[in-house]
């Protein structure tokens, strides 16, 4: 009985799932539509953010702190990931002078 | 219900969105955006009914008003023709996004959020658009830019985006009845209670605030749980008996805890990557002003080039 | 390899080749295989003496001597002939057996099939080949050291296949012989090569003989499966047992003489398969008189003798085997009549009288069939090497409107009248060979009961007169009447005397030859008041009793078998008189007759033959007869069009077929798919990153999307 | 070990061509090929397997115990007479290519010798995997043999070649793997034995499970066959491959699709045979005379050679489904006529080719003035080929057509297909006659004819190596033509073995087929 009254008190796993998944979406949708090297990249932070309320919930579904911890290890990717995209991306820009991602077009056989 | 509904209201969700991407006009996006809205509260409506989706009234209320923050704003972000918006509407979904995770009762994670990304990630995006956009602003006078204008292929990443949601809209009215029922309050005294056993010295100082003196060694039998309270039996320096009820660890104690006693050496590599990123980031912003350079005089002259390769040969 | 010697051994020794009454044959027969050794052994030699260039005569010489040798061992085994018979094994060929049972071995190899009829056969065959031999190497002098080796070579081929198609001791061999004489009758009739003509008509001779050839496979397939062995021994056995029937269904036992029938027509140049032999003239003419008249082509008649006893079970099919000889017959001499190169009108001739024969086969008479095949053999073959002789001295002249007075020139003589002799017998002047033989046709003709078959015999009639017509048109146009040649298109060096065209006659060989051919010929009339048997019942002397012995007794004159209808108490008659008796009047007037025209038209008046011509044409209502006789009833054109060309069509069209449909749309659009594939899926490698990145992340969310939808909704199996 | 040698030493003989100068490859692939023939001859002399049906040669090395790869070799007499045939084809081969292939020497011989050791693996295969990696891998050899010495359209005849059949064989690959996993699964442990495959497939596979292994491995031997609507690549292939490759394409590598038929097709899966024979008799039929009619069109002689192998080959397999030892005897022997006088016709028409540098019939004929040997080899073969009597093609044609009629019986060994088949069949014997006469025609007889701008005293008669080429096929021919006896009896045990289940499959499917159709 007490079990399952505790439980009541738990925000739905089901919301927090559709949370994340929406807003992986919506990053993926940014991340494919647009054109601006800068925003697709927030589009992957965008996903990160997905990620972490995934983690979290489940993690408090569990009361498993391994979730947190990794949203930490999350976080220190994204901002090694940020400094050297951005660092990439100052560089590409250089070169083109535009942020568009389709003036990159090497990688086609 | 059907199980085909949710499918249904992630396809509308999907047209949402793909109306508030290409919406030429206010009344197409903002329908868009209704659209979208709707089916999304339709499918969370639905989810409602599935297990362990109920929950204390206030902190679910609060938690899906961070949500719908936090999915309009991720619109927002991505529909945005200037970066700067984006970036900023992203600062936005960050702190939704916080909110929904301290209604999850993950407070530490909540404010490190708001400090790294909203603090100082986003600050480098911002310094790093304002750069890109200066050098933009030189040539096309304050106007924005046709990429940023026009979205590519809009339909095929809408409906990329759909069938990932439809993925995860799958696992959510499907996956979750199979798990195992959520942590109760039971769990989580017997996870406060060996937490405290891994740390006798804070159980010590809490105890001797109490008056009771702690052997190290009787800490890690000594501590139990009663109800939800953990305590520890001791012997006052009177030398009666007592009991002392401990302070239960919060979250910021478990994340740590666990941090430095499950994760060392994945910690040390998180530092050993923000250190090499930190390398690369420099390396490489400083040999391309170098190439940059190089090109800059050649755009100037061909005769400085010229006079260049020829002292190369 | 010990073992393997041993297998088999043990194997050939499981299979009977003889039966075991046969089994005491005597073993020292077995020099009787001289008689296919030698003509191969000949044409090896011939081979090397062509691989060595001789200039001389000596592949003659060798061909000669090899089928002199090959006769007198014919003879020898004549002599030493027993009348049941004797198989003779002289070299496994194939053998399969999986069981002991009847229908369980397959057996077929090389024997000697010694009866009377394969005597009869082997005897002629050979001496008129060693004759027709010597007669050619004077003949072929002209292709000394260039195709004479050759032309000796497929001589001894074809000796050779006859020889196994005659003395074959099953079916496979005969088959073996079969496509053996025709693929000699190719070599020779193609002897020159370079002539487009020789080479189209060769190709057309073993073409045609090909579809006979067929209908023969076809019928020793069947025979196989329906009695279970291809041996004749076994096969009258099995006939005689008479319990076949009751394992098979009752069509094969029906079918199987008409696919013989088909075999021998092909051979035999009967309708509808005479087309190749006239054309077959291309060949020299030793060869016209060797294979095509004399003995290749009776070679239908000799299969269907030799497996009467299956015609007998299916009575139609020795009707149809009468009415399409009889009407060969008719057909061959309307167009032989409106000939004028004689060597053509021979070979008309020969596809009629082949046509007699197979009609007295029809008509339940082997023995007439097989006296006439015997005479014929004879008689046709001077014809034709008068012909030749002719051919050889007026540089290929063979059109009887620019030859006359033969019998008057020097050294012509003998050729004249051996050439007068032929034909005499061929036209059935009274007490000649022909007229026995044809006779002896023409009588059973009226005494045999079958549909028809009294049209049939006049239809003989009046084609024996025609037969007489144009038999001693070519000759009183060719040797009577005043002398007059024109020189053919083939002017040797020898013949050109300071410009002025001279003949060079006959010299010895041909004229020896002629001579011994003709005198064989009139002696031909002698075997049919010979008898070496005494049994009362057995009428038509030496060939009747040699037929007697074979396959084909059921058809000499009394034999009572229950097959044969109307022999008997019930005869018929022809104007009152027993047909045999009335016959010799019959058909000697009728063959009178058309000799009088013939002097009519062709010696007295030789004016009034072209005003009756051109009357003829001019009258519309009967014009058409002579100019469809004598462009051959226009069969080769209406083979031409209904057959080769709808094929030819049909041929180019399935090539079109095959390079556009099957290869072009078929084949290379299912290779196209995945070249289709990719382009359509190219777009999406732009090399733009988010192209890439929707391909990644659309088909991982597809894969994610369809386990979990097949994990939710059970389906292809998954858990619901 | 005569097994091992005699796929190692092929292969020894292109490695060592490989390492050794290029003017001596030549020299070295003809003592390979020699030291082959050898072997194969000292093989099939100790060989105690003629006319048994046992097996010999064996050797047996385990190279993956737990998955059941083994390298197991072996041959019964029909695989033999095949490997004997490979082997003597080989010599010729190299010595007809002799002064045709002038570059790339090493390559050429190389190639040829990787060849022979995968055509001989086939044959020698018990295993699997053994026959399916030489079965693939005669591709390789082939496809640059005709890439690279080919004549005008090499590149695209030879990518055909390779695409066609190699689809072809994976699809066979899907069906024979679908019986080792159900092989696995029921006894519990891989195997990749052939005979232990074979055992299992006929009784422990449903008909219908039967039917599609069929189809999967009719799909790959059909293609290398070939059988009537997949044919296409052959004509194109036979086309533009050397003459070596021509020859070897038409003696040894078509029989590896017959010989799949019969070592895998016939033992495997014979509900499904039983129920197919008619419709796969039906297609050879069609081929038989489609090939031959397109045949009398052409006007490239080796194009008419090659198609004429469509309709040849379509006997072949009209023999193997009858389904008696009439017919399969017939099959098989067929195999190895085909194998020897089409051969020998690739060789001829290599010779001619070498000289005038066309294969037109309208610009080269009636060579018979210039080139009697050549004509004289021409016209032997071609009758052996169109069947004439006394001579190898008429006592294989024969076989499978009397099998085929014999097919339709009751007895000992009942069959599905019978007379009228059999009828149809048998007018390729006419068409056969047609097609090749008419070539004969024009390119042996008739005036001669020479290609425009040829210096008319410049091509010979055919020299003594092109005749040494040639004399060991027409022994053959005559060998087998008149002692057919030698390979019948020798094949004989074998082929009981193949057909042992036959007679109480057809009689079970004779059975409850016509209750079937009695009751609507």
């Amino acid at each position: 009985m007490l079990l399952a009254a505790e439980s009541m008190t738990q925000a739905s796993l089901a919301h927090v799932l559709l949370l994340a998944g929406v807003l992986f979406a919506i990053g993926i949708a940014g991340f494919l539509a647009r054109r601006n090297l800068i925003v697709m990249f927030l589009c992957t932070e965008l996903m990160f953010q997905a990620v972490i309320v995934a983690m979290v919930g489940f993690g408090r579904w569990y009361w498993d702190f391994s979730g947190q911890v990794f949203v930490i290890f999350i976080l220190t990717v994204a901002a090694a990931e940020a400094a050297l995209a951005l660092a990439l991306v100052v560089l590409l820009h250089r070169r083109r002078s535009t942020l568009d991602a389709e003036s990159w077009t090497e990688l086609r056989e | 219900m059907d199980p085909i509904l949710p499918y249904i209201a992630t396809a509308g969700a999907a047209l949402g969105l793909l109306l508030v991407l290409t919406g030429r006009t206010m009344a197409a996006r903002s329908s868009g955006g209704v659209v979208g809205l709707a089916s999304l509260a339709w499918l969370f409506g639905m989810a409602g009914g599935l297990p362990g989706a109920a929950g204390d009234v206030a902190e679910h209320v609060f938690f899906l008003i961070f949500a719908l923050t936090a999915v309009a704003s991720a619109v927002q972000m991505i529909r945005q023709k200037r970066p700067v918006y984006s970036a900023l509407f992203f600062v936005l979904v960050i702190m939704s996004v916080c909110g929904a995770l301290v209604m999850l009762e993950a407070f530490f994670i909540a404010f490190a959020l708001v400090i790294v990304y909203a603090g100082a990630i986003l600050i480098t995006y911002m310094f790093v658009l304002m750069l890109a956009q200066q050098a933009s602003d030189s040539a096309h006078a304050g106007e924005t830019p046709e990429y940023d204008r026009s979205p590519r292929e809009p339909f095929a990443a809408v409906m990329v985006a759909g069938l990932v949601m439809a993925t995860v809209v799958s696992a959510a009215f499907t996956g979750l009845g199979d798990l195992p029922p959520a942590a109760g309050a039971e769990t989580r005294v017997q996870a406060d209670a060996a937490l405290l056993r891994s740390l006798p010295a804070q159980v010590q100082r809490e105890a001797s605030q109490a008056g009771v003196s702690l052997e190290t060694e009787d800490i890690a039998q000594g501590v139990r749980v009663d109800g939800d309270q953990v305590l520890i039996d001791g012997v006052t320096e009177a030398g009666d008996p007592t009991t002392v009820h401990l302070t239960r660890p919060g979250n910021t104690s478990h994340v740590g805890w666990m941090l430095v006693a499950s994760f060392p050496a994945s910690l040390e590599l998180a530092g050993v990557i923000l250190l090499m990123a930190m390398f690369g980031a420099v390396v490489l912003a400083r040999r391309e002003i170098d190439h940059a350079e190089r090109a800059l005089a050649r755009s100037a002259g061909r005769v400085a080039e010229d006079s260049e390769s020829g002292q190369d040969a | 390899m010990i073992g393997y010697a041993m297998a088999i051994t043990k194997a050939s020794a499981g299979v009977p080749a003889v039966p075991a009454a046969e089994a005491i044959m005597a073993p020292e027969l077995s020099w009787a295989g001289l008689i296919l050794l030698l003509p191969l052994l000949s044409l090896i030699l011939c081979g090397l003496c062509a691989a060595a260039k001789v200039t001389s005569k000596l592949p003659a010489v060798i061909t000669a001597t090899a089928l002199a040798g090959a006769f007198v061992t014919s003879v020898f085994l004549y002599l030493n002939y027993q009348p049941p018979g004797d198989v003779i094994p002289l070299l496994d060929w194939m053998n399969i057996s999986w069981g002991d049972g009847q229908f369980e071995s397959f057996s077929a190899n090389f024997a000697l099939y010694i009866d009377s009829l394969s005597l009869l056969w082997i005897m002629f065959v050979t001496g008129l080949g060693t004759l027709i031999t010597i007669y050619a190497s004077e003949y072929m002098e002209p292709d000394l050291g260039k195709g004479y080796s050759r032309f000796f070579a497929g001589v001894s081929v074809f000796l050779f296949a006859m020889a196994a198609l005659v003395l074959s001791d099953n079916l496979l061999m005969l088959y073996l012989g079969w496509e053996g004489v025709g693929f000699a009758s190719y070599w020779l009739i193609g002897y020159y090569y370079q002539r487009p003509a020789a080479v189209a008509a060769a190709k057309k001779a073993f073409i045609v003989n090909r579809i006979g050839d067929l209908g023969l496979a076809l019928a020793v397939y069947l025979i196989w499966t329906t009695f279970g062995t291809v041996q004749y021994d076994e096969l009258m056995t099995v006939l005689e047992d008479g319990d076949y029937r009751a394992a098979f269904e009752g069509w094969t036992v029906s079918a199987i003489p008409f696919l013989l029938m088909l075999a021998a027509f092909g051979k035999s140049a009967q309708l509808p398969l005479y087309v190749w032999l006239p054309d077959a003239m291309e060949g020299p003419t030793p060869v016209s008189a060797l294979i095509h008249a004399a003995t290749m082509v009776t070679a239908g008649i000799y299969l269907v003798a030799r497996t009467y006893p299956l015609f007998l079970l299916e009575p139609v099919s020795l009707h149809v085997v009468a009415w399409v000889g009889g009407l060969t017959a008719l057909l061959a001499a309307t167009i032989g009549m409106a000939q004028y190169d004689i060597k053509r009108i021979m070979a008309y001739s020969t596809v009629s009288q082949l046509g007699y024969m197979f009609l007295g086969l029809g008509v339940l008479t082997t023995y007439g069939a097989a006296y006439h095949v015997f005479t014929h053999a004879f008689f046709k073959a001077v014809l034709f090497l008068t012909c030749g002789a002719i051919m050889h001295g007026f540089a290929g002249q063979l059109d009887l409107r620019h030859l006359s007075g033969l019998r008057h020139m020097r050294g012509w003589r003998i050729t004249a009248w051996t050439m007068f002799i032929g034909c005499l017998c061929l036209a059935g002047f009274p007490f000649t060979s022909g007229y026995f033989s044809k006779d002896a046709i023409l009588a059973e003709a009226f005494v045999t009961q079958g549909p028809g078959f009294e049209i049939l015999g006049w239809i003989a009639i009046f084609t024996a007169g025609l037969t007489a017509y144009y038999t001693f048109r070519v000759w009183f146009r060719v040797c009577a009447g005043p002398v007059a040649y024109e020189p053919g298109d083939e002017l040797h060096g020898e013949d050109d005397h300071g410009g002025e065209f001279h003949p060079h006659a006959p010299r010895l060989a041909i004229n020896g030859v002629l001579v011994l051919i003709a005198l064989g010929a009139l002696v031909a009339a002698v075997p049919y008041f010979m008898s070496n048997t005494a049994d009362e019942h057995l009428a038509g002397g030496w060939v009747a009793d040699m037929v007697h012995d074979s396959t084909a007794r059921e058809g000499i004159p009394g034999f009572h078998g229950d097959a044969h209808a109307g022999h008997g108490d019930a005869h018929p008659t022809i104007f009152g008189a027993d047909p045999h008796v009335a016959m010799y009047w019959i058909s000697g007037t009728v063959g009178m007759i058309g000799l009088l025209f013939a002097a009519w038209l062709h010696l007295w008046r030789r004016s009034q033959a072209d005003a009756i011509k051109a009357w003829l044409l001019h009258r519309a209502w009967i014009g058409w007869l002579p100019r469809a006789m004598e462009r051959k009833w226009y069969v080769d054109e209406v083979y031409h069009a209904l057959i080769r060309a709808p094929l030819w069509i049909l041929g180019h069209i399935l090539y079109a077929f095959d390079r556009f449909i099957i290869d072009g749309l078929l084949v290379d659009s299912v290779a196209r798919i995945p070249r289709g594939v990719a382009r359509c899926l190219q777009p999406l490698q732009s090399g733009a990153v988010q192209a890439m990145a929707i391909v990644m992340v659309g088909g991982a969310a597809i894969i994610l999307l369809l386990m979990a939808l097949f994990m939710q909704f059970g389906w292809f199996g998954g858990q619901a | 070990m005569l097994s091992v040698l005699l796929m190692v030493v092929p292969l020894a003989g292109a490695i060592v061509i490989m390492l050794a100068p290029a003017r001596a490859a030549r020299g070295i692939a003809m003592i390979a090929t020699l030291a082959g023939a050898g072997i194969a001859v000292a093989a099939a002399t100790n060989f105690d397997g003629w006319g048994t049906g046992g097996w010999g040669l064996e050797f047996q090395s385990e190279l993956l115990p737990t998955l059941g790869i083994t390298l197991t070799l072996g041959a019964d007499s029909v695989s033999l007479m095949l490997i004997l045939l490979t082997a003597l084809l080989m010599p010729l081969a190299v010595l007809g290519s002799w002064t045709a292939v002038t570059t790339r020497l090493r390559e050429y011989y190389g190639w040829m010798l990787v060849l022979s050791t995968a055509m001989i693996g086939v044959f020698l295969a018990r295993d699997l995997l053994v026959f399916y990696i030489c079965f693939e891998f005669t591709l390789v050899p082939m496809y640059f043999l005709i890439a690279i010495y080919g004549s005008g359209n090499r590149a695209w005849a030879s990518l055909k070649f390779f695409i066609y059949t190699f689809l072809g064989s994976l699809i066979a690959l899907a069906g024979l793997l679908y019986v080792v996993w159900q092989h696995a699964a029921v006894a519990g442990a891989w195997s990749f034995s052939i005979p232990e495959l074979a055992a299992f497939a006929s009784t422990g596979l449903t008909s219908v499970e039967q039917a599609w292994i069929l189809l999967a491995l009719m799909a790959g031997f059909a293609v290398k066959i070939p059988l009537f609507p997949v044919h296409t690549w052959l004509p194109l292939a036979h086309t533009e491959a050397p003459t070596a490759g021509s020859v070897l394409l038409a003696g040894v590598l078509l029989k590896l699709g017959t010989y799949g038929l019969y070592r895998f097709v016939l033992p495997m899966v014979p509900a499904a045979v039983v129920e197919w024979a008619p419709l796969i008799a039906v297609l050879s039929i069609i081929g038989i005379l489609y090939a031959a009619l397109i045949c009398w069109v052409q006007t490239d002689v080796k194009k008419l050679v090659a198609y004429s192998s469509v309709s040849h080959l379509g006997f072949c397999v009209l023999g193997l489904v009858a389904l008696n030892p009439l017919g399969l005897q017939g099959s098989v022997l067929y195999m190895i006529n085909h194998g020897l006088s089409t051969g020998a016709l690739f060789f001829l028409i290599g010779m001619m080719y070498e000289r005038y540098h066309t294969r037109d019939m309208g610009q080269v004929g009636g060579l018979a003035s210039k080139m009697p040997v050549w004509s004289c080899f021409m016209v032997f073969f071609v009758l052996a080929s169109v069947g004439l009597p006394g001579l190898n093609g008429f006592v294989s044609e024969f076989l499978c057509l009397i099998g085929t009629f014999a097919a339709g019986g009751s007895g000992a060994y009942p069959g599905v297909l019978g007379p009228w088949l059999a009828a149809i069949a048998a007018i390729g014997m006419i068409f056969a006659a047609m097609y090749l006469l008419i070539m004969v025609g024009k390119i042996v007889f008739g005036t001669l004819r020479e290609p425009p701008g040829h210096a008319s005293d410049m091509p010979s008669d055919l020299n003594f190596r092109e005749i040494v080429v040639l004399v060991p096929l027409a022994i053959g021919c005559i060998l087998l033509g008149v002692q057919p006896d030698l390979a019948i009896h020798a094949m004989e045990g074998a082929v009981a073995d193949t057909l042992s289940a036959y007679p109480d499959v057809v009689t079970g499917v004779l059975n409850s087929v016509s209750p079937q159709g009695a009751t609507p």
